[in-house]
C-alpha cells in the first residue's frame, strides 16, 4: 500500500547526507531567488542550476512529470501574453493575422523560468525527503506536535480511505447501482459512493480522539522520540552558502 | 488548559485529516466518474459547516500544506490562503443559517466562490501572470486583457468562472451530507464546541 | 484496586441510563469476564473505569468510581492511563495513525509521556515479546491481519504499564485463529500479574480464562460470581446470555437441580459426564 | 431451474500467477449452505465471482443457466444478493427505511413495491420501531441487521451472507438464524461465509470447506465435522459438541444439543 508521498529511497547526497531542514531552507531560498533575480539570463541560470540539482539527486525524470502538470499552462501563457500583453509594442513574429510581441514573449519567459525554478526546487524536497523524517525534524525544532500529527495522519488515512472507497463501490454496485452511463447516472452515483466514507470516518473520530487522549496526546510539555536523531555532517556551511547566495541576489536586485 | 478546550482540540485535530482525506477521495471520485468538475473541497467545507470556521480553516490550510509537501512540489501551498478563506466564509455562513435549506446553500456557494476568486486572484497574478490553467477561463482572460481590461479584473473573472460552478455544487453536496448526519455525531461535535465557549 | 459505588450514568442524548446503581470491587490479579447482550452497558462500564466518563462523555452521573482509592472524576485522563489501560473494540481506531512501523506506533504513548529513549526501547521490546509480534515490528500497522492489529492495539496500551487492562470485545471482529491469538496473550498477561476486565460474547473463551464473571442487563448487574455459578444460572437466557455449548449438553443429559456446580469447559464436561455414566450404571 | 448457481472449473487471480481459486467446481441449490475456511482460502473471492463483481480468469459461472459474463453486476443484483461484512461500507441514507429502499429502487421496483418490501424486511429483522431513525444513531449490530434487510427487500433468488455473525450477541445470532431458515422455507438459495462453527452446525444443512482456492469437503454437518483431516486442511476447528461427542467415543457425530443428549443416553446410559 503506497502512501501519497512521492518519496523513494535512493542513495544520493540529497537523500542520505542532507538533513530535511537544510533542504527546506534550500527550497525557501530558491523560491525567494526565483522572484528576486533581476535579469532574464540570471533567471535562466537559476532554473538551470535547480534542474542541475535535480539531476544530481537522480530525480529529474519524476520531477519532469510534476512539471508536465503545468506545461500546458506555461504554453498558454506564451500565447496569451505574446498576443495580449498590455505594453506590447514591437512585433516579433507574424503568424497570419496573429502578431506576437517581444515584450509579451519576454514577460511569459520570465514567468515560465520562475515557475520552473520553483517547481524544480519543490520537487527536490518532495522527491528526496521522507515526510515522516521532515515532520520529526520540524517537531524537534519546536513545530507543534499537533500540526505534525495532522500531516502524518493524512499520510496513512488516504490509502486507508482509498481501500474503503473501493469496497463501498463494490457494495453499492452489488445493490444494483450503476456507475457507468449518462452524466446524470454518474452524477447520481457520487453521493452513494462518497457519503458512506464520510459517515464511517466521522463516526470514528470520537473513538480515535479517545484513544489519543488515553495515550497522553494532549499532555503538551516536553516529549521524547523513539527514533534517535540522525547526524548530518557539514550542514552548517551549506546553510551559510544558501543564505549568502540569496542575500547576494537580493543585493544584486536592489543595487544592480 | 481548560477541560473543554483540550477535548475540542483533540476532537478537532482528529477531524482534520479526515476532512483532507475526503477532499482527496472527492476529487478522485469526480475523476473516476469523469464528472466535468473538481469537487476537491467537500471535506474542508463540510468540516467548516459542522465544526465551525476555525476547524474548517485549519483543514483548508493543512490540506494545501500536505499536498504541497507530498505531491505537487509546493505549488498548492501558495493557494493555502484561499482554502482558509473558503472555509472561513463557509463556516460563518453556516453559523448564520445559510446551509439550512438548498436555495440558501446555493447562495452560500456563490458567496464562497466569490471569496475564493478574490483571494486567489493575487496568487494567480503573482504566479501565472493572472491565468488559472483552465482553458476556457484563460481564453476569456486573454480576450479581456487584449481589450485593455485591467489584468486584475480579468484574472478575477477567469477564476470566478471556474469557482462558481465548482463551489455551488460543493455547497449543495455539503447541504445534503450535513442533512443526513446522525444526531450522535453533530451533538458530539457541537457539545465539544460549546464546552469551549462556556 | 477499583471500587464503584452506586454508579449511575446516562448519556446526554439517551433517555434511559446506560448504567444504574453499579456496585463493584475489583481486586488486583483478577481476570473478570463481562457478559451481556448489545446495549447492556458493557462498553459504558469500561469507559467509567477508564475515566472517559466524565472526562470525555458529558452526561448525568451519580455515585463514584475510585481507582487505587482516588476518585476518577478528579484525575485527568493522562494520569489515569498510567494506571488503567483500555483497548477499544475497533483496533484501527486505537492507533495514532501517524507512524509507519508497528514499533513506533506502540511507542507513540511513551513519546507523549516523555519517557527516556532507553526505557522506551525496553518497554516496546517487552510489549512486542509478550504479544508475540516481535516479528512484525517493522511492518506498516495498516497492513496487518485482524489478530495482529488487535495485538498491536493491546501493546500500544500495555507499554504505559497500567495495572488494569480493560478490553471491549477484543475478538468480535476476529476469526477463530485471531481469537485464539488474543486469548493466548491474555493468559500471558495474567502471568505478568495484570488485572483484566474483558467484555466478550464468546462464552467458551471466557469460561477458560476468567476467575469471575459479571452479567449486565439493561445497565444493571444481574450476576457477579465464579464462572461456574454464573454459567450454571437458570435465568442466564433471560439476561440475553447463553451458557457454553458444553454446559448446555451436560444440563440436557443430567438435568442438574439449581445450585449444583456445572462443568463449563470441554475437559470438565468430559470428566463429569464419565462420572455421571459410572454413577448411573453402577 | 433447481441448479440456480453453477461454478465450473473456475480459477481467479488478483495478480497474474497468484491464483486465489484453482479450477473450483461447485453448485448451489435452494437451502442453507455454510462456506468455511481460513482467511485467504478464497471464500469472499468466490462470492464476488458469483455476484459478478469479479470476472473469472478461467472457467465459467452460470446463474439460472446463463453465463455471468453476459450479465452486468447491476443485472445480477436482481438474482443474487450479497450482504457485505461491514454495513458501514454502504449505509448512507439518513433514515433506516430510505436505506433499505435504496436497493429495491435501483433494480427497478416501483416506489410502492420497494416500500412494501422494505417494511417487510425491517419487520423480519426486528427494526420496525427504528424505521425513521438515522442508522448511525443506532448500534453497529443494528446497522448489520439493516445491511441484511436492505438485501432481503430486493427479493433475490439467492442471498450470500459475508460473516453475518460478527459483533452479534445471542439474540442477534438467533434472529439471523431464523431469517436463514425462513428464506430456506421460501425456496431461496442461502450461502453463508462463516467462522462461527456452532452457528454453522445449528442453522446450515450443508457444509463446504475451502482451502488454498479449492473445495476439500462438501456435505452435511454430521459428515464434514466428523472428518478431522478435512478440518485440519481447512484450518478449522470442529464445533464444541462434535469434539465432546468424539471425546466420549459416541459413534454418531452430534451437532445439536438435542442430538448429543439423545446419543449419550442411548449409547452410554442404555436408557429409553
Amino acid at each position: 500500500m503506497n502512501t501519497p508521498s512521492l518519496y523513494r529511497e535512493q542513495n544520493t547526497f540529497f537523500h542520505k547526507r542532507m538533513d530535511p531542514l537544510s533542504k527546506l531552507l534550500l527550497v525557501c531560498c530558491l523560491f525567494i531567488d526565483a522572484f528576486v533575480v533581476p535579469t532574464l539570463p540570471g533567471a535562466c541560470l537559476l532554473a538551470l542550476l535547480t534542474v542541475g540539482l535535480l539531476y544530481l539527486a537522480r530525480e529529474l525524470g519524476r520531477a519532469v512529470k510534476i512539471l508536465a502538470g503545468c506545461a500546458l499552462l506555461l504554453i498558454s501563457i506564451f500565447l496569451i501574453q505574446g498576443l495580449f500583453y498590455q505594453n506590447n509594442q514591437t512585433v516579433l513574429l507574424q503568424v497570419g493575422p496573429l502578431s506576437f510581441y517581444r515584450e509579451g514573449i519576454s514577460y511569459a519567459l520570465k514567468i515560465s523560468l520562475r515557475v520552473i525554478t520553483m517547481i524544480a526546487a519543490g520537487s527536490l524536497l518532495v522527491l528526496t525527503t521522507s515526510p515522516t523524517d521532515l515532520l520529526e525534524a520540524c517537531v524537534r525544532r519546536g513545530v507543534s506536535p499537533r500540526l505534525a500529527y495532522m500531516l502524518a495522519a493524512i499520510l496513512q488515512i488516504i490509502p486507508l480511505m482509498m481501500r474503503n472507497a473501493a469496497k463501498i463501490q463494490e457494495a453499492q454496485e452489488a445493490r444494483g447501482m450503476a456507475v457507468r452511463g449518462s452524466l446524470s447516472t454518474r452524477f447520481r452515483a457520487f453521493l452513494p459512493l462518497l457519503t458512506p466514507l464520510i459517515l464511517s470516518s466521522f463516526v470514528n473520530i470520537q473513538e480515535r480522539s479517545m484513544a489519543l487522549e488515553v495515550r497522553g496526546f494532549s499532555l503538551g510539555g516536553p516529549r521524547t522520540f523513539y527514533r534517535s536523531e540522525p547526524v548530518y555532517k557539514g550542514m552548517l556551511p551549506v546553510r551559510f552558502v544558501l543564505i549568502g547566495s540569496t542575500l547576494g541576489i537580493l543585493c544584486w536586485r536592489l543595487f544592480g | 488548559m481548560a477541560k473543554g478546550a483540550f477535548r475540542l482540540t483533540t476532537l478537532g485535530i482528529v477531524m482534520i485529516p479526515v476532512a483532507v482525506g475526503i477532499n482527496f477521495i472527492g476529487k478522485q471520485l469526480a475523476n473516476t466518474l469523469n464528472l466535468p468538475i473538481w469537487l476537491d473541497s467537500i471535506g474542508t467545507i463540510l468540516s467548516a459547516v459542522i465544526a465551525g470556521p476555525w476547524i474548517g480553516a485549519i483543514s483548508g490550510f493543512v490540506n494545501n500544506l500536505f499536498f504541497g509537501l507530498t505531491m505537487d512540489g509546493g505549488l498548492s501551498i501558495w493557494y493555502g490562503i484561499s482554502s482558509i478563506a473558503i472555509a472561513m466564509a463557509a463556516g460563518v455562513l453556516a453559523a448564520l443559517g445559510w446551509f439550512r435549506s438548498l436555495p440558501k446553500a446555493i447562495v452560500a456557494g456563490i458567496i464562497v466562490a466569490i471569496v475564493s476568486a478574490i483571494v486567489s486572484t493575487p496568487i494567480n497574478v503573482l504566479l501565472w501572470g493572472g491565468q488559472t490553467g483552465k482553458a476556457w477561463g484563460d481564453l476569456l482572460f486573454g480576450m479581456l486583457i487584449g481589450n485593455g481590461v485591467n489584468i486584475w479584473l480579468a484574472s478575477f473573472i477567469d477564476e470566478l468562472l471556474l469557482d462558481l460552478f465548482d463551489k455551488v455544487v460543493v455547497a449543495a453536496l455539503v447541504y445534503f451530507i450535513a442533512l443526513g448526519l446522525p444526531k450522535r455525531l453533530t451533538q458530539g461535535i457541537r457539545s465539544a464546541e460549546t464546552a469551549v465557549r462556556k | 484496586m477499583i471500587r464503584m459505588q452506586q454508579f449511575t450514568y446516562r448519556y446526554s442524548e439517551m433517555a434511559r441510563p446506560a448504567l444504574e446503581g453499579i456496585n463493584l470491587v475489583i481486586e488486583p490479579g483478577e481476570c473478570i469476564g463481562l457478559l451481556g447482550s448489545n446495549g447492556a452497558g458493557k462498553t459504558t462500564l469500561c469507559y467509567a473505569i477508564m475515566g472517559l466518563i466524565p472526562h470525555f462523555f458529558q452526561g448525568d452521573l451519580t455515585g463514584e468510581v475510585r481507582v487505587n482509592n482516588q476518585p476518577v472524576a478528579k484525575m485527568d485522563l493522562a494520569a489515569m492511563s498510567r494506571q488503567v489501560g483500555m483497548v477499544l473494540q475497533n483496533a484501527a481506531n486505537q492507533l495514532s495513525g501517524t507512524k509507519m512501523t508497528v514499533e513506533e506506533e506502540i511507542a507513540f504513548g511513551l513519546e507523549n509521556f516523555a519517557i527516556a529513549q532507553e526505557e522506551m526501547r525496553e518497554r516496546v521490546d517487552w510489549a512486542l515479546e509478550i504479544l508475540g509480534i516481535a516479528g512484525i515490528r517493522k511492518r506498516n500497522p495498516y497492513q496487518l491481519s485482524g489478530g495482529q492489529l488487535q495485538r498491536v492495539a493491546i501493546a500500544s496500551v500495555l507499554v504505559l504499564k497500567p495495572q488494569i487492562l480493560l478490553l471491549d470485545e477484543p475478538t468480535s471482529q476476529l476469526d477463530p485463529k485471531g481469537t485464539e491469538e488474543v486469548y493466548q496473550v491474555l493468559r500471558q498477561l495474567r502471568k505478568e500479574g495484570i488485572t483484566i476486565l474483558l467484555a466478550e460474547h464468546k462464552v467458551e473463551m471466557l469460561a477458560q480464562c476468567c476467575t469471575r464473571l459479571i452479567v449486565l442487563n439493561e445497565g444493571k448487574i444481574m450476576a457477579d460470581a465464579s464462572p461456574h455459578a454464573v454459567l450454571g444460572h437458570p435465568s442466564l437466557p433471560d439476561w440475553g446470555v447463553e451458557a457454553p455449548v458444553f454446559t448446555q449438553a451436560y444440563q440436557a443429559v443430567v438435568q442438574p437441580h439449581h445450585g449444583e456446580k456445572v462443568p463449563i469447559t470441554l475437559r470438565e464436561t468430559i470428566e463429569r459426564l464419565n462420572q455421571y455414566e459410572q454413577a448411573y450404571r453402577g | 431451474m433447481n441448479k440456480l448457481i453453477e461454478v465450473e472449473q473456475v480459477s481467479f487471480a488478483y495478480e497474474p500467477g497468484m491464483n486465489v481459486l484453482n479450477q473450483l467446481s461447485i453448485a448451489f441449490a435452494p437451502g442453507v449452505t455454510a462456506v468455511l475456511g481460513e482467511n485467504g482460502a478464497g471464500k469472499t473471492t468466490l462470492m464476488k465471482l458469483l455476484k459478478g463483481l469479479l470476472k473469472p480468469t478461467a472457467g465459467r459461472i452460470k446463474i439460472g443457466g446463463r453465463d455471468t459474463r453476459q450479465y452486468s453486476a447491476a443485472e445480477i443484483a436482481r438474482h443474487v444478493g450479497m450482504i457485505f461484512q461491514n454495513p458501514d461500507e454502504q449505509i448512507f441514507k439518513s433514515s433506516v427505511l430510505d436505506e433499505v429502499m435504496f436497493g429495491p429502487l435501483q433494480i427497478g421496483q416501483s416506489p410502492a413495491e420497494a416500500k412494501e418490501r422494505a417494511l417487510a424486511a425491517l419487520a423480519a429483522l426486528d427494526l420496525s420501531d427504528v424505521e425513521k431513525e438515522n442508522p448511525y444513531d443506532l448500534s453497529y449490530a443494528a446497522r448489520k441487521r439493516i445491511g441484511i434487510a436492505s438485501i432481503l427487500a430486493m427479493n433475490p433468488e439467492a442471498i450470500i451472507f459475508d460473516e453475518p455473525t460478527i459483533a452479534q450477541d445471542q439474540q442477534g445470532l438467533r434472529r439471523i438464524g431464523q431469517i436463514m431458515s425462513e428464506l430456506k422455507a421460501e425456496g431461496k438459495t442461502v450461502i453463508a461465509i462463516l467462522h462461527d462453527m456452532e452457528f454453522a452446525a445449528r442453522y446450515c444443512e450443508r457444509i463446504v470447506l475451502l482451502a488454498r482456492g479449492g473445495v476439500i469437503a462438501d456435505g452435511p454437518p454430521a459428515l464434514v465435522f466428523a472428518n478431522d483431516d478435512w478440518l485440519r486442511q481447512a484450518g478449522v476447528k470442529a464445533p464444541g459438541l462434535v469434539r465432546l461427542g468424539q471425546a466420549l467415543q459416541l459413534s454418531q457425530t452430534t451437532v445439536t444439543v438435542e442430538q448429543f443428549s439423545q446419543a449419550f443416553r442411548t449409547e452410554k446410559l442404555r436408557a429409553d
